[in-house]
């Protein structure tokens, strides 16, 4: 099959979209002749024109606001936000109109709009530029919240959100953006709320997120090594969560290691840690659920520092450890 | 058939009856809240809009049924003067399945996007990019039809005002911003929250027309509205359109309105826009002193009848609580 | 000793801080002679005048910014916001210019200020002013976050807050506005990070905040009645977070629920939850740990569905007896 | 002493070999960065002011040392002509200890709040609000001191820019809002992102002054905000300036300029600001060729020896990760 980088995934995700559905259209800042920040829209201008590729002023909240009122009256509006830190700018219309709407109206009224924004750390952009803020959205009644780690998931996951009546915040990590898989050329749908196993194993669960599924991978090929069996599940979308795919799975393992690049306090670590310990697999536990997450800091600038704020491979390998060993 | 009175396109002499109803239906449900509010019958909080009737019959009698609108937490009678049911209203303040979004969203929500209100709206200001982004809808599919988005002097502070309206402007979209200017926020006096006079001279900011107009002329409403909706139509883009008025009651349920005088108060109320829309009609000879009457009565005895609706109309069940959310 | 309400404490502390320094001053929409949306500033404005008890323009970003800029130059702002759920406007100077600057710039710069803010359901005023998002703002490394239940806790932490170089987000609960406790007079402070143990007791620990306080003693003074002994600890400050003494307490009990209003998804319980799953209390645990939070809706209108959507005292009971009751 | 020159107050003749020797700092500190960046030497992204060197000096050139700035991503001329040492901005872009930030921040966060530089910011529009605050403790603490706050024009069309300008003047506090217009936001053209000619213009939504002045004509410059500084520091309130100018590199590290002409540039390039200053003040008989050249001489040498400078500083170590952060 060909290959693709998840960055390309998700503009022939959009594209194809666009090509079957007049009323999906994509707004967002320098997405025309610029290509968008990370490059994500490139040479998309010129296939759909500037009326459906729609370059806007820098205003997070008007153009959030106008993907709203545009979803609410019969568009699919993708709106490219150009770092995820910028959401404190759109917060009112994603949190307070987007997710609110259909319910306060008693049912009467949808909003199918998909947010898509970079998220993360390891490009040297410093702290109002490299946060990873899903946790604010997971927790915010009427937000679907999307997470892919490959090419092939970002397409047919991005398809998805697309299609779905309700927004979606879809966090796309840049450090991924470069990476590639297989990805089928014609159009695919990953249901929302189906997480996937991206290795099995047995002696430990490691849930991980976005580009730290990447690092879990890493590290449960070098756990192997030591003859530590590893399963990696990557949730894909934390809101609908699939609670079930990681239940069954620690009660096969035992242990539980959760792994998300976002700050541990207040992380979404702490929803799917605390869904395993009320859930039937708490019998089934050996040992203590871990959570490796970013430490309490703004990202900083320096690179060695940068690293460090976040779980890296080696901080996996010893927290599956020390799970493992615990008696 | 020649009219008597300078009127807009869209308004023709017969018409004048109505909206002289809706004026009355909209002083008569607003007062009926109030009563039922100090009674504690009613739970929340609410804002009257007595004082201000010409302003949201004046702007809505001058589009056509396909046009929009959104409003404020001030709305009930921009609801009225939409068409909206009195019933359906009266019941969703009592929090009954009946009510327009069966009682989950209550005074400061209530909307009937397939009529084309998309809604009232809790957030001061939140109601800018909505409708932005509905006239970007009838902009992309060629709709035709014209968005009204109603908004309150203190809302022009907002930054949604100048992110949405800037947007709006350079994209030439069929929105049309009325400010309903009634000189204070919940307690801050107009005069003192801004540099300038009006409202509408910030218009110069996004170089399209602002006007101002009496708020309490139903007839200058609907011809400095009627202008700037054909402009909107005829695509040369939005507007704002200043309605001076005030209200009579306090802000919300519990104010002491010590920021304002009572001599203030008495001098507004001379201006009472209803009571003018009679004098003239009766003036002109379009309505006789019993034919006014009438109205005045059947507009009483709507809202009397909402109140029964109300009463005798079920309360949502607990079931009902996770209904109309999909995640 | 002298009882306050905890409206009244709140006020006390800001007036005595006001009356000794100089620096200290409040901005806010409508605090002046109105009083503030909830009465909080009420009679503040006729002791110490409209230079340090500013009125402000309704512009939730400005004045969160303005608050940033003067903490950054000397002065110590207290910004009051008049519903928590406006915290989506004020979100980008809260997070990635106060809680950043002065890990970002090195450590060269502080930024004393504390965001108050009501918070909380059952008040009727239903989706977009009833949230509880405490757990936003604990996500972001830099920012503080205290949350009283009476009057005598809200009175000593604001000192402390007012006291901090850092800013700190300080919630009220609506509900808790008027209950009462003994208060002394004279200044104190409450050191951030140090829980208070309500109600002590040996068979389960409740971890509960804000209102739910309130409604977890009321669920423990029901359970003694049926022989189950359980210690009600309010943290008091989600960052710092007490975690000893939690700790300690699940120690002897074995057993722990936490219980919030905000929604359970994605809310600071997980946090408590994960942190005790993670430490030495974790061996000690002959339960699973229990959650309460809001179920995943906006807050409705209606009363009885607005009730049903958050923890209630019988819901308490339940949890702490599935707990006990586990062998 | 008479001048030859037309002159602002605060600026005389003998002052103008140093501001011609920062404009040269700024040329020359920005080319070297945009050669590291291009070699892959440097972290991050970065923003160059090539091109844009006569406002940032011009501007400042009128301030008294006392008076304070905030800054933007393209904020290294900005902090020259502030007075910071090319050494500790060098070594912030190398992320060493001796870097303004301690090489925590970068390029986007240098600041030095002592020296009044209330630093850069990676939010476009962050300043807003923060200058503002700023004045408002210059003015409750009558500091007498004036702020500058930065902004391109891009960042006009957020909503803070809106919401603290109005907020400033109707508290007349002591600000200058300067616009540098160098006509693109990342790649957005001014003139496609608002509806008028001028940000200037907006001016009018505050009842302020707004004055266009040549961004290029360091003399314009200084004359124009010169009288702004003096309106705000006698009380009189804030303005805006706009500075048209042209960047002349791209937008950040990698950019191929797709949305503008190599023609357009060249035109730009004409206007060399540097060059501009250099002609009048030989021809005038201010400074001799060789006085000249000296002066770029001397300002490459320093710029050259801040790269030796932060080459040779030391690397934070891990253990300054958790340093500088409280919460
Ligand atoms: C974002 C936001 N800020 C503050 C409030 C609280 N609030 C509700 S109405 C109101 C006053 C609004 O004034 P204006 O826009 O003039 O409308 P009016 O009430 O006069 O109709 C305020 C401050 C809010 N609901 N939303
Ligand atoms: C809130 C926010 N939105 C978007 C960006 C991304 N961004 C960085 S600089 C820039 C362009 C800014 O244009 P302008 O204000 O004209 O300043 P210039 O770059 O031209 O100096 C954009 C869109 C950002 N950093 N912050
Ligand atoms: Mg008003
Ligand atoms: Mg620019």
């Amino acid at each position: 099959m060909r290959e693709l980088t998840y960055l390309e995934a998700v503009r022939e995700a959009m594209s194809q979209e666009m090509r079957q559905n007049e009323d999906v259209f994509i707004l967002g800042e320098d997405i025309g002749v610029y290509g968008g920040a990370f490059g994500v829209t490139r040479g998309m201008i010129e296939e759909f024109g500037p009326e459906r590729i729609r370059n806007t002023p820098i205003s997070e909240a008007a153009i959030s606001g106008t993907a709203v009122g545009a979803a609410l009256t019969g568009m699919r509006p993708i709106l490219e936000l150009q770092f995820s830190d910028f959401i404190t700018i759109a917060m009112d219309n994603m949190v307070n109109q987007a997710a609110k709407i259909r319910y306060m109206y008693g049912g009467k009224g949808k909003v199918p709009m998909v947010l898509r924004t970079p998220a993360g750390s390891g490009t040297g952009a410093a702290a109002q530029h490299s946060q990873s803020l899903e946790a604010w959205m997971t927790h915010i009644p009427g937000l679907k919240v999307v997470q892919p780690s490959t090419a092939y998931d970002a397409k047919g996951l991005l398809k998805a959100a697309i299609d779905d009546d309700n927004p979606v915040i879809f966090y796309e990590h840049k450090l991924c953006y470069k990476t590639k898989s297989d990805v089928p050329e014609e159009s695919y749908s990953i249901p929302l709320g189906k997480a996937d196993v991206k290795r099995e194993g047995k002696d430990a669960t490691i849930v991980a997120t976005a580009i730290m599924v990447h690092r879990s991978l890493e590290a449960a090929a070098e756990l192997e090594k030591e003859g530590i069996s590893v399963e990696v599940i990557d949730p894909r979308t934390l809101v609908p969560l699939d609670t079930e795919t990681i239940i069954e799975s620690v009660k096969k393992t035992s242990r539980l290691v959760v792994v998300h690049e976002a700050v541990k306090r207040g992380g979404f670590g702490g929803e799917i840690a605390s869904v395993i310990a009320e859930s039937e697999a708490f019998d089934y536990l050996d040992a203590p659920i871990k959570r490796l997450g970013g430490k309490a800091v703004p990202i900083p600038y320096n690179p060695e520092l940068e690293k460090a704020a976040i779980p890296g491979v080696d901080d996996i390998i010893n927290a599956v450890k020390e799970t493992v060993n615990r008696l | 058939m020649t009219q008597k009175l300078n009127l807009p396109p869209r308004v023709a002499e017969k018409d004048l009856a109505d909206l002289y109803k809706q004026m009355w239906q909209i002083r008569f449900f607003e007062e009926k809240v109030d009563e039922f509010f100090a009674k504690g019958m009613i739970h929340g909080t609410t804002h009257l809009a007595v004082g201000q009737e010409a302003s949201a019959v004046g702007s809505i009698a001058v589009l056509e049924d396909r046009d929009k609108i959104t409003s404020t937490h001030r709305g009930h009678g921009h609801c009225i003067a939409k068409g909206a049911e009195v019933n359906g209203m009266m019941a969703e303040l009592f929090g009954r399945t009946t009510g327009y979004c069966k009682g989950k969203g209550g005074s400061m929500h209530i909307a009937d996007v397939e009529k084309g209100n998309l809604g009232a709206n809790g957030i001061v200001g939140g109601g800018f990019a909505i409708a932005t982004g509905a006239a970007l809808t009838s902009q992309m599919k060629k709709e035709g039809f014209v968005v009204l988005c109603f908004f309150g002097d203190g809302a022009s502070n907002e930054g949604s005002f100048h992110e949405a309206i800037n947007l709006a402007s350079i994209w030439k979209l069929p929105v049309v911003f009325i400010c309903e200017n009634n000189q204070y926020g919940m307690s801050g006096p107009a005069k003192e929250m801004m540099n300038v006079g009006n409202v509408a001279q910030r218009a110069e900011s996004y170089g399209i027309p602002g006007k101002v107009v009496d708020g309490n002329d139903i007839f200058d409403v609907m011809n400095g509205v009627g202008e700037a909706v054909d402009r909107a139509r005829n695509g040369e883009g939005p507007s704002i359109v200043e309605a001076k008025t005030y209200r009579w009651k306090g802000h919300s349920k519990s104010d002491a309105k010590k920021y304002r005088t009572r001599e203030e108060e008495k001098e507004w109320r001379l201006k009472d826009p209803i009571e003018r829309m009679r004098l003239i009609l009766v003036v002109e000879g379009l309505l006789t002193e019993e034919e006014a009457e009438k109205i005045k009565a059947d507009a009483k005895e709507e809202v009397e009848g909402s109140v029964d609706f109300a009463a005798n109309s079920p309360h949502p069940t607990l079931d009902d609580l996770m209904e109309d959310i999909y995640a």
